[in-house]
Parts: C-alpha cells; sequence; structure tokens
C-alpha cells in the first residue's frame, strides 16, 4: 500500500516548510548584497535542487527497473519525474523573478546554473512524448527506463559543462553556500527539507492515487461491469497487489 | 522589517506566491480525478448491488427479443 | 564480438556506397546550412567564438540527420531480426554503429570543414590550425556518435521517429557544443591561433567516457522485446 | 539416454499490452519431427514463432528449445535456430550474396557455404543482382538460403512455400522441407498439404492451443475447418 504514512509525511512536509519559510522572513539575516531579495533563495534553490534530485531519484528507480523487469518500479520512476517536473517549473519561474529583480532581465545567460537547469528541464519535457509515441506498454516502460538512466546520468555532467563555460560568476550567496552565515544557512536547510519532505509526500500521494484507481479497474473487471475502453496512454498502468 | 522593506520586495513576493500557485493547480488537477474516482466507485455500487449482472441481464434481454 | 563488429560494420559501408544517401544528404545540408549562416548573420566572414559556434550548429545539425537515417534500413528490412538471431553479443551492434556514424561525420567534415573554410572564415586556413580543429572535433563525434545512436535506437520503435531525434539528441548534445565551441574558439581567432584548451578537451573526453559506458549498460534494452 | 525433447511448452502465453497473444499453450516436440500449426490470421501462430525463436520473451508458463529454458538460455539457442518469417530479413539494396556473406559472418560460417547454398536455391546466375529487383518467389529462395546457412537443427517456418512456383517449392524442399532431417515448426493454411507433413499439429484460434496432437480421426480436415470458422 503507497497510501500508509501518507498523513505524517503530509503534516510532516507542511509543518518543516512552514517552519523554514518563516526562519528565513523572520531569523536569517538581511543579505548585505541584495537585501531583501535575496530571499527568494530560500524558494528557488530548495526547489531546484529538489527537482534535480528527484531527477536522479527517477533514474535510480530506472535502474531498478531494467535490473529486476518490475513494473512498479517504473511507475515510481514515472511519478519522480512527472513531480519533478512540476517543482522544475517553479523553479525556473523563481529564478527568472530573482534575476528580474536583481539584473532588471527575466533571463540572463552568465548565470551558468539557472542555464545547465534549463537544458535539463528541456530534455525531461521529452519524456512524455516518448512515452506516448510508443504503443507496447512493455516497450515503452523499458524505452522510458532506458531515457530516464541516460538523463540522470546527464544532469550532473550538464551542470559540469556549463559550470565551467562561464568562469566569471557574479558573486552570489547561491555560488557560496559553503561561506553562508549560520542563521542563513540553518533557514536554509530547514527549507530544503521541507521541499524534500513535500516532493516525497507528492510522489507517495501520486502513486496511492494511482494504484487506487488501478484497484478499482481490476475491481470493475471482476464485478463485469463495463470497463471504458483505454486509449493510448503515456502513463504507466499501477499493478494490482 | 517593514521598515527596510526595498522597493522591489513584490519580486519576492510574486516568487513566494508562485510556489502555492503551484501547488494549488496540482490540487485543482488531482480534485477532478477525486472526482472521477468517486463516480466509477459509485458505478462500481450499482453493479455490485445486482447480483451477477452478466447471466441475469443478457437472457433477460433475449426472451424480450423473441 | 570483433568479427560481429566488422560485419556490421562492412555491410554499413556495403549499404552506403551502393547507395549513397546519408553522407551526400549531411554535406548537401550541411553547405547549405554555411550559405544560410552568411545572409543570416549577414556577414562575410566569421572568427573567434562565432566561427566557432557556426561550425559547431552546422555539424550537429548535420549529425541530426545523420542519426535519423542510421537505423532505417536495419528496422524497415528487418535487419535488427536477422541480427537478433545470430549468436553474437548485441552490444557489437552499439560499437558498429556508432563506429559507422563516427566515420560519416568525419567524411562530411572533411568536406565541410574546408567548405567553412573557403566561404565563411576569416582567418586563413593552416596545418596548424586543420590540425587542431580535427582533434577538437574528432572528440565531439566520438560523443555525437555515442548519444546519436542511442537516440537513434530509442526512436527507431517510436511513431514520431523524426521528432523524437532532435527532441532528445539537442539536448543530450549541449554539453558537446559548449565543450567543441569553446575549444574551438581561440583555435580560430583572427588575432592569432591560441593554444588548444585542455580543459575542454577533457570536457568532451569525459562525456565521450561517461556516455559510452551509459550507452554500454543500457543499450541491450532497445533491441530485446 | 534419449536426447531431450527439442521444443517443449508448457502454459505458454504471450502478452501484447493488454491483449493475450498466445495463452497457455502446452505441447512436447520430439528430434526430427514436424509440427504443423494452423489457425486464422492473428491467431498467435507467428507469435509463437518468435517465441521460439527468442526474438520475443515468453510471459508466463516455460518454454525450453533443445532443452535450454527460454530467455534465461536464450543465448544457447540463438544460432542453433533458422527463422522463416513474413519479412525476409534481407537488405533490399545489397545483393543476395553480400546479404548471405553479412549473415554468414555474423554466424561464423565460412564463405563457400554461402555459394553452395545460391547454387541450391537456383539463384547463382542473379546473385549479384540487389535483392529489389528479385521476384517474390527469388526473395522467398534468398531467405530460405539465410535461414539454413548456419545448418541449424530447428527450422522455424512461417508459410515457407507461400509465394514459390512448383519448381522453387521442390528446391526449397531439399533445404527446409520433412526430408531435411530438422527439427520443424511450420505454420500453414492448407490442410491437406500440412496434414501431410505433420506429426505433431497445434490449432490456434484466439492464442489458445484448440488443437494438440498428431494427425488422426479427431484431428484431421474438419477440426481445422473449425478454427477459421
Amino acid at each position: 500500500m503507497y497510501g500508509s504514512r501518507l498523513q505524517t509525511l503530509a503534516i510532516a512536509s507542511v509543518v518543516t516548510l512552514a517552519g523554514g519559510f518563516a526562519l528565513a522572513a523572520f531569523y536569517a539575516p538581511m543579505d548585505a548584497d541584495q537585501g531583501f531579495m535575496q530571499k527568494i533563495f530560500y524558494l528557488h534553490v530548495p526547489l531546484a535542487i529538489v527537482a534535480l534530485g528527484g531527477f536522479v531519484f527517477g533514474a535510480y528507480q530506472a535502474v531498478q527497473h531494467l535490473r529486476t523487469g518490475d513494473p512498479s518500479r517504473d511507475l515510481k520512476s514515472y511519478v519522480a519525474i512527472h513531480m519533478s517536473l512540476i517543482l522544475g517549473i517553479g523553479a525556473l519561474v523563481t529564478g527568472s523573478i530573482w534575476a528580474r529583480a536583481s539584473w532588471g532581465k527575466w533571463w540572463v545567460w552568465d548565470e551558468p546554473t539557472l542555464v545547465a537547469f534549463l537544458i535539463i528541464f528541456l530534455l525531461y519535457c521529452t519524456y512524455q512524448p516518448l512515452r506516448f509515441s510508443i504503443e507496447d506498454r512493455d516497450r515503452q516502460a523499458r524505452y522510458a527506463s532506458v531515457f530516464a538512466v541516460t538523463a540522470g546520468v546527464f544532469t550532473p555532467l550538464n551542470f559540469l559543462a556549463v559550470r565551467l563555460a562561464d568562469p566569471l560568476i557574479h558573486p552570489r550567496t547561491l555560488d557560496s553556500q559553503d561561506n553562508l552565515p549560520g542563521e542563513m544557512r540553518l533557514a536554509f536547510l530547514v527549507c530544503l527539507l521541507g521541499m524534500a519532505l513535500l516532493y516525497v509526500t507528492l510522489w507517495k500521494f501520486e502513486l496511492t492515487h494511482k494504484h487506487a484507481r488501478a484497484q478499482l479497474r481490476s475491481l470493475k473487471r471482476k464485478l463485469g461491469a463495463a470497463d471504458a475502453a483505454r486509449g493510448r496512454s503515456a502513463a504507466p498502468e499501477a499493478t494490482v497487489s | 522589517m517593514s521598515d527596510n522593506l526595498p522597493d522591489n520586495g513584490g519580486y519576492v513576493a510574486a516568487a513566494y506566491l508562485v510556489f502555492p500557485a503551484l501547488v494549488l493547480i496540482y490540487v485543482a488537477i488531482m480534485a477532478i480525478r477525486l472526482s472521477r474516482l468517486e463516480r466509477d466507485l459509485a458505478q462500481l455500487n450499482e453493479a455490485a448491488d445486482r447480483p451477477a449482472p452478466d447471466e441475469v441481464a443478457e437472457p433477460r434481454e433475449e426472451v424480450r427479443a423473441t | 564480438m570483433g568479427r560481429a563488429v566488422s560485419a556490421l560494420l562492412r555491410k554499413e559501408l556495403r549499404l552506403e556506397l551502393r547507395t549513397p544517401q546519408v553522407i551526400p544528404a549531411m554535406a548537401l545540408f550541411g553547405v547549405t546550412t554555411l550559405v544560410i549562416f552568411h545572409f543570416s548573420l549577414q556577414r562575410d566572414t566569421v572568427e573567434g567564438d562565432l566561427a566557432a559556434g557556426v561550425l559547431v550548429v552546422t555539424l550537429l545539425f548535420a549529425a541530426m540527420l545523420g542519426i535519423n537515417r542510421l537505423f532505417v534500413a536495419d528496422h524497415e528490412e528487418g535487419g535488427f531480426d536477422g541480427f537478433l538471431l545470430a549468436p553474437v553479443d548485441r552490444t557489437a551492434m552499439l560499437v558498429a554503429k556508432a563506429l559507422a556514424l563516427t566515420g560519416f561525420l568525419v567524411v562530411v567534415e572533411l568536406l565541410l570543414v574546408p567548405a567553412f573554410g573557403f566561404l565563411l572564415l576569416g582567418p586563413a586556413m593552416t596545418f596548424e590550425l586543420l590540425w587542431k580543429v580535427a582533434a577538437i572535433l574528432l572528440l565531439a563525434d566520438a560523443g555525437v556518435a555515442i548519444v546519436g545512436t542511442l537516440v537513434g535506437a530509442l526512436a527507431i520503435q517510436t511513431r514520431a521517429r523524426d521528432l523524437i531525434v532532435p527532441l532528445i539528441g539537442l539536448p543530450l548534445l549541449v554539453p558537446v557544443v559548449i565543450g567543441a565551441a569553446k575549444a574551438l574558439a581561440p583555435a580560430l581567432d583572427a588575432a592569432g591561433a591560441g593554444a588548444l584548451p585542455g580543459r575542454w578537451l577533457a570536457i568532451l573526453g569525459l562525456y565521450d567516457l561517461v556516455f559510452g559506458l551509459v550507452a554500454y549498460a543500457v543499450f541491450d534494452f532497445l533491441l530485446e522485446d | 539416454m534419449a536426447a531431450p525433447p527439442t521444443i517443449e511448452l508448457e502454459g505458454l502465453t504471450r502478452r501484447y499490452g493488454d491483449r493475450e497473444a498466445l495463452s497457455d499453450v502446452t505441447l512436447t516436440l520430439e528430434p526430427g519431427a514436424t509440427l504443423v500449426v494452423f489457425g486464422p490470421n492473428g491467431a498467435g501462430k507467428t507469435t509463437l514463432l518468435r517465441v521460439l525463436a527468442t526474438l520475443l520473451r515468453p510471459h508466463g508458463g516455460t518454454a525450453r528449445v533443445l532443452g535450454h529454458a527460454l530467455p534465461a538460455e536464450a543465448w544457447r539457442v540463438r544460432g542453433k535456430v533458422g527463422f522463416l518469417g513474413h519479412a525476409p530479413l534481407l537488405y533490399r539494396d545489397l545483393s543476395a550474396r553480400e546479404n548471405l556473406a553479412y549473415y554468414a559472418r555474423l554466424h561464423d560460417v565460412p564463405a563457400a557455404r554461402v555459394e553452395e547454398l545460391l547454387e541450391r536455391v537456383g539463384l547463382a546466375d542473379r546473385a549479384s543482382d540487389p535483392v529489389h529487383t528479385y521476384s517474390r518467389g527469388m526473395v522467398q529462395r534468398a531467405a530460405v538460403a539465410r535461414a539454413v546457412l548456419h545448418d541449424p537443427p530447428v527450422l522455424l517456418l512461417d508459410e515457407p512455400t507461400a509465394n514459390l512456383d512448383p519448381a522453387a517449392t521442390h528446391l526449397v524442399d531439399e533445404l527446409v522441407g520433412k526430408g531435411s532431417g530438422r527439427t520443424r515448426v511450420v505454420t500453414s493454411h492448407d490442410p491437406v498439404g500440412g496434414l501431410a507433413e505433420a506429426d505433431v499439429v497445434l490449432g490456434l484460434r484466439g492464442g489458445r492451443a484448440e488443437i494438440v496432437g498428431p494427425p488422426s480421426r479427431e484431428v484431421g480436415r474438419d477440426a481445422i475447418g473449425a478454427l477459421y470458422r
């Protein structure tokens, strides 16, 4: 059952995230260079880090899927990437707002982290179209996992390449996490933890939904009620266990 | 805190609004899916009330047809 | 393994020699792209980082054509089944296709780089320059060939083959573009060619190595059914 | 000890998505025997051949070819089966000789075998022309040569004589017919010819084995005809 501990997780993520944002607002000091604007940091960076972590987590599940052939791993990989894409949109939008606030431009190419993130985001945007263009379900699952593994390895490599491409980075809090003042650091870490908890909660929530729907379908078939014909779909089918 | 709030505090507010907006969109999508689940469950409930729908329903229709 | 790779490579070469499809199309497309760059940039000559960008983009887009065609004959004429029925390691297909694609790219570059020097490049083509360009492009070709083989095999079984190849291939090749463009820029500089930037060659080499290993690990899953 | 059965299937199942293309097929085929598979289009004949050729992995039940379990030991089976499907598995722009030479290298077969086979299927004089210039019968003969190139003990044949005239059928029969001494799985729509060469008959319908057994009064033309109704 995917639904177990969902309640605990939901409460924990809300408490941690709210606590983190409160710390960011009232406890962490104002940034010397950027002032109040720097507060976006506590939202934007956890969003981006958790989204990237989710992509790598999706790749891990995909490896397990290829290794064991267990279809539930494919579902987990699919939902992980799906959730990361949603958080990724948030990271791109907040990053863009930050760029506008800092440099008066909605997009800056000399911010390597943002650029690298965009490339990875664009790559993962093709995950759903790829799945959708393969009809056979087994093949769809296998090919999607191959994509997830490749893209998962690509993620850190791309960061390396883009970061090195622009050695003259603006001196920014983002690139100097090691020398963050203690209060800022604590607030940031709590925000990051909260975002990670939220990601796990949403991931489990989505899995629970898919699993419930699969069980409903199987029950429907058993009772002989008409099952609506399923069209071609990009989402993997949950297995009833 | 409010005394040193700079001009572009609006950007910070906007960024922090993006986040609940995303979550709300997700909740809305899940709401649609939930209502679909509920509808299916209601159908199933009806199906469960009629015992063995296949065997009962079909012969009856054949009788009517002849 | 060696026997299977050589059999596959010979077949690939023979097919291309019998009915040249891929290489002429890539070369023609590349030259046309150079002409289009001349008009869209409104420049008679380019140099430095602009020259590097033009060359890399031209080669990358030409490579996309080759990747799109790479598995078509095998898919449509049953070559996959014929290969899978043979008692050989499936990795042979990956190695042979990547080598064939590298070969195609090298042949196309032998035509396109002189054409680029002739049509657009500001600094004169010297042997020293050519040698540097060759070293950089060879490292880039290996990366394009490995990722291209993987993406081509992924796309061939989908309904939207010609969409999937550029959509997945282009973002995956961004590090190659960065590496090759950064490495080429000082070599193509008008103010006198700079030294080969070792850091960028190392990045290209690392990319080739990492994706070589990834492709080796996952390629089998694209073939079995 | 006697050799193990060449083909042993027990509860073999293969799905495409939700649809079962083969469900619960059980049969045994002794070395040297011929299994003829009947069934309307879409009954699962091609799927069965592709599973036996290790091109498709089974989803349920067990399948053993030459004593090796599929898919775990599929690599032992490859190279010991000759597969002749609907597609000839030949590159259209290469000649018959080049195609066979390519497969000979993959299967590690000496080049002399290629010339011998070209002679035996009557293609020696056209062997250097590209395959796309051939008639359908010639393509089929080249495909037969490809299937037996590595002298496999097991043959999997999907309607092997579909496009052939009587003379060509005779040529092909020496290589893949009952007299070739190989264990064979042949699909057919022809009850008379099929029953004549069958040691075991399999009648498929909607993926299920409706008929399994040696030809007899029960396993005869009427039973096979019933499959198509």
